[in-house]
């Protein structure tokens, strides 16, 4: 009875196609440029109120991160946890799919969509993480 | 202008209270500060009560169990500093003359409500991603690493600092010295964070009585009585594009708010208390406020220059890292420590000549803002 | 002496938002606020928020929603009064010339936070033997039914009343008239009471923008200000003897604050917006306030005196129990309504020729205290 | 292993005895005479510090009641709740063990000890009603 097709974790942030590739939503202020992630109502700078809907890039550089080693029951520890700063410019936090040792500060990191659990329904979802190197 | 001054604290012992409640805790800490002021508690016209974890009505139920009846007040919650928000409750009523004499306290029974890393809301997008508090602390620690050189050594010494001045305190959470290698072989939560990294789960409660300068002359006791020359606070800015995570603005605005009001500058202020729930919180914290240039406070920590007897010391109760951080207690316990300073009444801990004492908390986290609320408070003596 | 008044109001339709959270649904009342008080938002400078059963600081996040950043907010929390208590903390604030515009909110998920029989704390000793808020208020209604001779029938007319109030106001919770037969054959909650004498579980948010007579006067439009001429708070006084339950000494204590700030007595109001979380409440509150003896209120509904066109209209917007409940939100719905009524907005409820408004709140369970947290607050034209 | 004796389920509050009767107890002011129930440490008339813990008297009058048809998983409905006002005086809340129909404002009750479940190791708990009538 239930669609085994997996869906996004959060929908309106993380946009996944068929074809398993995907991309985070932003919002962009037209009037001053300002991105951000997630997307908003109001520009937090200029405070116009029709902000733009837009795909953000999917490579980027790490700004920091942390290996978590105690963390909620709902994550598997250790992990790499990193912000990412992305053409925009807008930074965004995300696991980073890499062992400890090969992670470093401004290093290249892309998105990459992969598994993340399943919801209450039993639906397998789709999460994202940055692994290191460009996407192209 | 009305002056605004402190003319009672009063403190429970921080640490693991399973047989309390934070109704009585709060309640011991109020009856503290109320003999402490020696006033009849009938003075007292308002009160302001800071909690972030417990039950409604809290503040209530600790003016029930004091027997304090009838008068105004409200619970606050500001994150970490609930506390410090509570205090600003009473010293603004004292500005607008709603009161001459108005309570605030703070009072948190964190053992029994919470359990586990402590993480932002379950809403929040980067909680959804695997975000906890001491994660998104060590991301700045690494940070800072690479932009300034800090050492894991150093971070380290900030914990052992903080730690051996809550030796001094007898009612701090921790009681005893810790090492640097204590520090580093510390179970891991989020490196570079070990466990002593990172401020303790603790319960307790601390609260301050406040008046006018017209009440402290006509019935107060001058001698005793410690001015509150500001109590500001700011909520953060959403960015508009990523910022520095080495560098507080929220902290240099809120601070730069209570400088004015209180008529100093950085180079005025003799100590410290600041909101150490991290080693490098304290750093963050420091550099904000204007106290040492950005990237210099952990040599200048490693020159025992923040230590009682240094140049300035900071945390002298023992910070959060060491005297405990039941979170809405901890801003009002801040302000009890810089009046027992100011006063002469620290004990083995005293700092010689201190005049001028500043408080820092910051708390809370929301969507594109880092840290949700933060309030500066300035005592003189 | 500064005069405050309220210079723009917002708020959400009150029901089931399952898909909202108490930051987005505030932020809208806050971005209604101030599109209504026409202001560049960045001419607010302190802003309070209430919320009881919501993450912390979602006040901030709702200024981080609507782009408000940098000001001082407090989160503060009185129960039932918790809207009502942010209100306050604006108008003292330009009193205290903190701030000259100040922006207030409540807001409540209440359907995501809280399900069944509303309770007071689990550590509540009542609580321990079986109580529940519609128990306690059940057990005041009984008692007023052997003193005064209240019929089932009269405390039904009250429910009755407030939801025909409702079905004119388009933000209103329930839509539909009721009938006295609806009341009496309702499911039973807690004898006298059934589900129709008690007040929906909703959710909501509700948003108030006060500024200084001085800013109205420079920047403002005057005819549209209605001047908040008392915000008073008190808390419930611990008994010493077993009191009477069926009049209200907190609410009078509290009315008679803000009938001598205002300048004005219980003949002066023209109309009220009471705490009717049950039935029963609606009369005691209207009874404490002074705008009827103790023991007439029953009956003067019976006569059509409290209906919109009556003598005293109480509830127009149709109360807890029409508009809905959403805690927080609540005082400061009531306070929108005020305002609607006193610049002639009010549309197919308009109250014509009203100029003295009341607003009434009061919540929370505290032990040996039946009201921790009461406000009340007048607003004139 | 675990102890089979009954146990108050408020052992401040309520003291039971070997034989299975008992009492609440509250406070006292020695300087103003009030009486409060659950006890305090501070008087809320004169602000007194040392109130003196005593036995509250077992039987009084129902002052009001009500019966609850909706409640907290905890407490099976319905059942009768009224206050009871007790010599001192002070009043304490109480379920009424009676029939609807019996209960009526102003009727005498007395103080009864009942069983109330048990606690999370599985002892058993004492609690207390009022029953109608006088104890003597
Ligand atoms: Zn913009
Ligand atoms: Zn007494």
């Amino acid at each position: 009875m239930t669609t085994r097709t997996p869906v996004s974790f959060r929908p309106h942030d993380l946009v996944v196609d068929d074809d398993g590739t995907g991309f985070l939503r932003g919002s962009r202020c037209p009037s001053c440029g300002a991105h951000y992630f997630p997307t908003r109502e109001v520009c937090a700078g200029c405070l116009t109120e029709d902000l733009e809907t837009i795909p953000l890039p999917t490579d980027g550089t790490l700004y920091t991160y942390t290996v978590v080693h105690r963390s909620t029951p709902a994550f598997e520890v250790p992990y790499v946890l990193g912000y990412v700063d992305l053409p925009g410019p807008v930074r965004v936090l995300g696991q980073i799919d890499a062992d400890p040792e090969e992670v470093a500060i401004g290093m290249d990191v892309h998105l990459e969509i992969v598994p993340w659990g399943t919801n209450d329904e039993g639906t397998p979802l789709l999460g994202y993480r940055f692994a290191p190197g460009g996407d192209a | 202008m009305t002056d605004v001054y402190v003319i009672g604290i009063g403190m429970t012992q921080f640490g693991k209270h399973p047989d309390r409640t934070a109704a009585g805790l709060g309640a011991e800490a109020v009856r503290g500060a109320i003999h402490d002021a020696e006033i009849d508690p009938r003075a007292i016209r308002t009160a302001y009560a800071g909690h972030v974890f417990q039950p409604m009505v809290t503040g209530q139920q600790v003016l029930g169990q004091v027997g304090l009846a009838g008068i105004p007040l409200a619970n606050v919650e500001n994150a970490c500093s609930s506390g410090a928000t509570a205090i600003r409750g009473s010293f603004l009523d004292i500005l607008a003359g709603e009161a001459d004499v108005s309570l605030a306290f703070g009072t948190e029974h964190l053992t029994g409500a919470f359990k586990g890393a402590f993480t932002p809301g379950e809403d929040d997008p980067e909680a959804a991603v695997g975000a906890t508090m001491p994660a998104v602390y060590a991301m700045r620690a690494r940070r800072y690493m690479e932009e300034f050189g800090l050492t894991r050594e150093q971070l380290a010494r900030i914990s052992v600092k903080n730690k051996r001045n809550a030796a001094l305190n007898p009612l701090a959470h921790f009681k005893k010295d810790i090492t640097i290698d204590d520090v580093l072989m510390a179970k891991p939560i989020a490196e570079p964070f070990g466990l002593l990294d990172c401020s303790p789960v603790s319960d307790g409660a601390a609260a301050v009585l406040l008046a006018s300068g017209d009440w402290v002359k006509r019935h107060g006791d001058p001698s005793r009585a410690v001015r509150l020359s500001a109590s500001a606070l700011r909520t953060g800015k959403v960015e508009t594009a990523p910022g520095s995570m080495t560098f507080e603005e929220l902290t240099r605005d809120t601070a730069n708010d209570a400088y004015e009001r209180a008529g100093v500058g950085p180079e005025d202020i003799d100590f410290a208390e600041v909101h150490d729930c991290f080693t490098i919180a304290e750093v963050l914290r420091i550099e904000g406020l204007g106290l040492w240039e950005q990237g210099t406070y952990p040599a200048a920590v490693e020159r025992g220059e923040a230590d009682i007897g240094g140049r300035l010391p900071v945390n002298p109760s023992g910070g959060l890292l060491g005297k405990g951080h039941p979170l809405a207690a901890t801003g009002v316990a801040q302000v009890v420590e810089l009046v027992k300073q100011l006063r002469g009444d620290a004990g083995s801990r005293q700092i010689e000549g201190a005049k001028v004492g500043i408080a820092h908390c910051r708390g809370g986290k929301t969507v594109g803002v880092e840290g949700a609320a933060c309030t500066v408070q300035i005592l003189t003596k």
